[in-house]
């Protein structure tokens, strides 16, 4: 049986680039351990050997040809990222989840409108990737706290997230996709398009919103929610006490004078009609009253 | 990384961009051979300077080094004043604005420019306000350079210098990976020259490993900041009591909202990331213990983060400095009852949700533990 | 009573760039005689006056707030065709026609894929533009060899398509649009891409290919018209005795090696079933045969 | 713009990429001070020199010069030898073939490579060739150069090399508006040296105001398409004998098309362009008179060009050159009977379409009107 889901399905074929660190060959374990159809690793002079019993190509292109990989993960460190990000837009690839931070925002100012004219959708980057519980996972994030169910969840955090899935699936929450889109600046796809997926996606029925400070984000989700979406959404904000002119962990993570701020973003949410959770496990209770 | 307004404009200046002539001295005595019709400026990363007391005129070696005097040592807004700039001081006939920066929500670059200068910004009616993106991906085009100096009602030479700063200005912001490249007041002196009366620069942190020149600046950060940051640790001190560390940045910030919800008032931000490195959690713990809490809230949500190596961390860092700060732990993760083992012997408080860990906090803080 | 054509209709909303110049207001006044709604000019330093009764501003952006512009046509010189081309994408109009010749093609490198990047049509450049006869023009041929029909014309030529249309016209075969693509080796819109927008068009029953030598757009239009084209098509291609290596007026116009020969070109139309007339009269006549 | 094997090496010098040492000349004794183990080197617009005998090594500055001298004055493929180039000769260990060109369809830029260097690209198998986009937007970058030294199947310093003068390459061909940078064969010299044996460079004629540096050089032409270049008059001279005028790039073409489909030969191939004023006109009249043909066929199918005043500058150049040429004219446009009117004044056949206008030029030939 074949379910829907955003952007990732089991049907999915994954390449991993920069599968042979640490962190790549680790994720490749755990995606497979998962179910995720991790078709090809990439690491240049790499070719011909295999990791976690995938098979490692030198390029991009080859493992698309060979194993007709249709999207990409990328581990590459921070400095060769932008040159990975591009492989995989050129290799034909139509998703490239960027798990990868610090990498400087110009790069991104390059990579991402680059990709979207190339029809290619980037996560990230410094994100902690997608998941389509009982499908597939292309990310970093902890399996065992998810489960499948009809939540979509589009978030700019990580643990944040894991913590308020975690009480989700307690609660009986199970999720149709779980879209880190990261906590950078420049981001491949933001809110209001992860939004857009999850008002079309048939398995989507109800929608969490995990936003912080920094950036008009949210602002911008609260005016689509009210003009686009039909489902209902509840959110949460992180970063309320935050002083001003502080990069709080994420480089997007940052009150600039009045701009960014959490008040903002909660009232812009009240304005919508969109509950926003106190408590990060208060997420789950607001969805049983929806 | 922020500059020093005698820093940026020597950047801006090997660009071509042109600056008053000016001398830097942390000493009104290192004042040598200064623009004798002079501005005195002091040199700190916040803004308000002026409105502080922080900008005189001053005429001649005397007057120079007497005000200089009285600004060098001053506080403002929290920063204190070591460095002063000494600028010739400009004719001014007319200030305008001009900054590039980053638009997130078009994910684009924004030119921003206003006839209204030497102001805040934010300050500017919107109308007043001349904003175009220039993409990356096709670079800055006469077109956008045309309508700048027509918002700006300038023709002819003026016309063409701003111009000319607008595309010198454009290239830093892209070949230093700036966030922002602000000059405000861009000047129009009675004699036609067109200067940066103001330089602003703020260049991406994540990009320093392109720019190691600018590694060592002085930086907006405080002294356990900047040992942090060295140690590639991320943590902002806070104006509260109690140490806050956990995992991943938007859970830290919801544990500092959380504190706060309970009546607890956070001294830090410190995000250990994904590591379960017991080194550098100790490292972290060291940076935290320095900064001196009355209490330590670790919140730990490790779904492959291995719990117990990080209490080991804690642990090590707790012993080597001999600290007896009392630490309030939720801890989630692969083997976090070994975890809870761990720091049960070092005298640890356990909890197992955000809230009752936050709300531990608290009391332990009052004495109430 | 509103017809649809392709890319242009009475409804399209033209603002032209370098008006001012001779070819800019003679066409300005030949567009508004035909019915075309130019409602703006934009000329540097010159905003503020009127060229053929026709409002001028400084930028493009300008003329688009205030004339509600949604397509440009360009008559601006080679050197500055670039700068104009990304004024009138970023202005946001969805339509550029660049009837400039001698554009460097490395600059058409960088607008083309911009433009489409931004969802933005360019038609040429190096073209005679583009007419929905009885509808509106944007472009510099003559009105009076077009009558309104069903015909769907795409061409690489100027001249050559009148001698054509003039035919088709006094044949009794109407047009639903002639789109003049260009003869530079970079364009905005090619032939398959025209060839798409005509078979998807109501208002076009049958499809005229002017082609000519150089490149490879023939023959992938004739892959193309095999795979997805149900509407019959005739086609004439220029060029049948130009020599090897010599660029024949347009900087596209050229054999290399083996490669752009009409023979080859010719042979592809046969191959889809495309009858190929020999003189450029005979098109009409084939179409009657369609 | 096509450039001499000699003059694109020393562009591709400016860009770092390695070149043989060479010296160039006109006459043997002019070679002075060149590499005493040399290649002899034919320089001419056009491929299979070597082939043809127009290269040929030489030992010493006798033979040099001797051999030299043989070379100057050939004919190679209709092409005179002018100038020679005297190069190092390179002891070869492997050679490669690399180029980037403009790939039409794609609307992109084509990186080629092939491990088969020194033959023609077109007789290389597709397997053969390793071939990738580079897109202009965002240019060339490494993992294009890393699938390339791979495909080519190099490694360590050698690979570094390669994807040097890839880089290098690129940047000339972006730099220099290249329609074209080739080099064949890229040799791997037995000391490991990477150079360029050969350099083939063509330049985008319509960027020529971009490079005015270049506008003087040898060019593909014959002398009259020189002047007709000069005037800015798009104009090809062609192996038949009637001069074919027109206005329109495709209609020229399709003219020409049509004459041969009636038994004649162009021997012009004239774009009047969009033009009607009677000076251009009357200017590429000239041309096409020089250019001594049989017969001229004129067609102009105007829609807003003035037929009148194209007929005006018709006459004014047969007129001033003394021209005795029979014209068969088809004019359609604005005021087209007042234009045959004036031509009829000066012996010109008339006709209504341009099949008939073919028939009567080439029955005019005949000598049959």
């Amino acid at each position: 049986m074949s379910r829907t889901a955003v952007l990732l399905t089991r049907k999915t074929r994954l390449l991993v680039q920069g599968i042979t660190g640490h962190q790549g060959t680790f994720h490749t374990r755990a995606m497979l351990d998962y179910g995720t159809k991790v078709v090809a690793g990439v690491r240049a002079g790499k070719g011909g050997t295999k990791v976690e019993g995938v098979s490692v190509y030198d390029t991009v292109r080859e493992a698309v040809a060979t194993k007709r990989a249709n999207a990409s993960i990328v581990f590459v460190p921070a400095p060769f990222a932008n040159d990975a990000i591009l492989e995989a837009i050129e290799g034909g690839v139509g998703l490239v989840v960027v798990i990868t931070e610090r990498i400087p925002f110009h790069d991104a100012l390059e990579f991402v409108p680059y990709a979207r004219s190339k029809g290619c959708t980037i996560i990230g980057p410094n994100c902690p990737g997608i998941i389509s519980p009982g499908q597939s996972k292309a990310g970093i994030m902890p399996s065992h706290i998810f489960s499948a169910g009809d939540v979509g969840v589009v978030s700019r955090s990580g643990t944040l997230t894991y913590e308020i899935v975690n009480e989700m699936t307690r609660a009986g929450f199970g999720q149709s996709t779980c879209i880190g889109i990261g906590g950078d600046p420049i981001i491949g796809t933001n809110t209001v398009e992860a939004l857009a997926l999850f008002q079309k996606d048939r398995a989507t029925k109800r929608i969490v919103v995990v936003g912080e400070i920094g950036g008009t984000a949210e602002e911008e989700a609260a005016e689509f929610i009210k003009k686009h979406v039909t489902k209902p959404v509840v959110a949460y904000v992180a970063g309320r006490t935050a002083p001003a002119g502080k990069r709080m962990g994420h480089a997007g993570a940052i009150i600039q004078g009045t701009r960014g701020t959490a008040e903002s973003k909660v009232k812009a949410f009240a304005d919508a009609g969109v509950p926003v959770a106190e408590y990060p496990r208060d997420a789950a209770a607001l969805l049983g009253s929806t | 990384m922020k500059f020093l307004e005698y820093k940026a404009k020597g950047i801006f200046a090997r660009y071509g961009i042109p600056v008053p002539r000016g001398v830097v001295a942390s000493r009104p005595e290192e004042i040598r051979d200064p623009p004798l019709r002079a501005m005195v400026k002091a040199q700190v990363l916040i803004g308000g300077r002026g409105k502080a007391g922080g900008i005189r005129p001053a005429d001649g070696i005397a007057e120079i080094r007497d005000v200089a005097g009285r600004i060098l040592g001053m506080d403002i807004h929290g920063y204190t004043v070591r460095t002063v700039y000494v600028e010739e001081r400009l004719d001014i006939e007319r200030e305008m604005y001009l900054s590039f920066t980053i638009d997130r929500s078009a994910r684009d670059t924004l030119l921003i420019a206003s006839s209204m200068g030497g102001v805040e910004i934010e300050a500017v009616p919107h109308e007043q306000l001349f904003m175009e993106h220039v993409p990356a991906l096709v670079g800055l085009h006469p077109y956008v350079l045309r309508a700048l100096t027509r918002a700006l009602g300038l023709e002819g030479h003026l016309a063409e210098k701003v111009a000319d700063i607008a595309r010198r200005s454009y290239d830093l912001y892209r070949a230093e990976d700036a966030e922002l490249v602000e000059i405000n007041p861009l000047v129009i002196t009675k004699d036609h020259r067109v200067v940066a009366g103001d330089a602003k620069l703020v260049v991406d942190d994540n990009a320093e490993y392109r720019h190691l020149e600018y590694a060592k600046l002085d930086q907006d950060r405080t002294p356990l900041e900047e040992e942090a940051h060295a140690k590639g640790i991320t943590f902002v001190q806070l104006d509260g009591d109690i140490g806050v560390i956990a995992n991943g940045a938007g859970l830290t910030m919801a544990t500092l909202d959380i504190l706060n919800l309970k009546g607890g008032k956070g001294g830090t931000f410190l995000d250990l990331g994904g590591t379960d490195d017991p080194d550098r959690v100790a490292q972290a713990f060291e940076i935290l213990i320095k900064a001196k809490p009355s209490v330590i809230l670790l919140n730990i949500f490790g779904g492959i983060t291995k719990a117990d190596t990080v209490a080991q961390g804690v642990k090590r860092a707790l012993d080597g400095m001999h600290a007896t700060v009392p630490v309030v732990a939720r801890i989630k993760g692969v083997n976090e009852d070994r975890a809870r083992e761990i720091l049960k012997g070092v005298g640890m408080h356990s909890a197992d949700t955000i809230e009752e860990a936050a709300e531990l906090a608290v009391q332990v803080r009052r004495g109430g533990v």
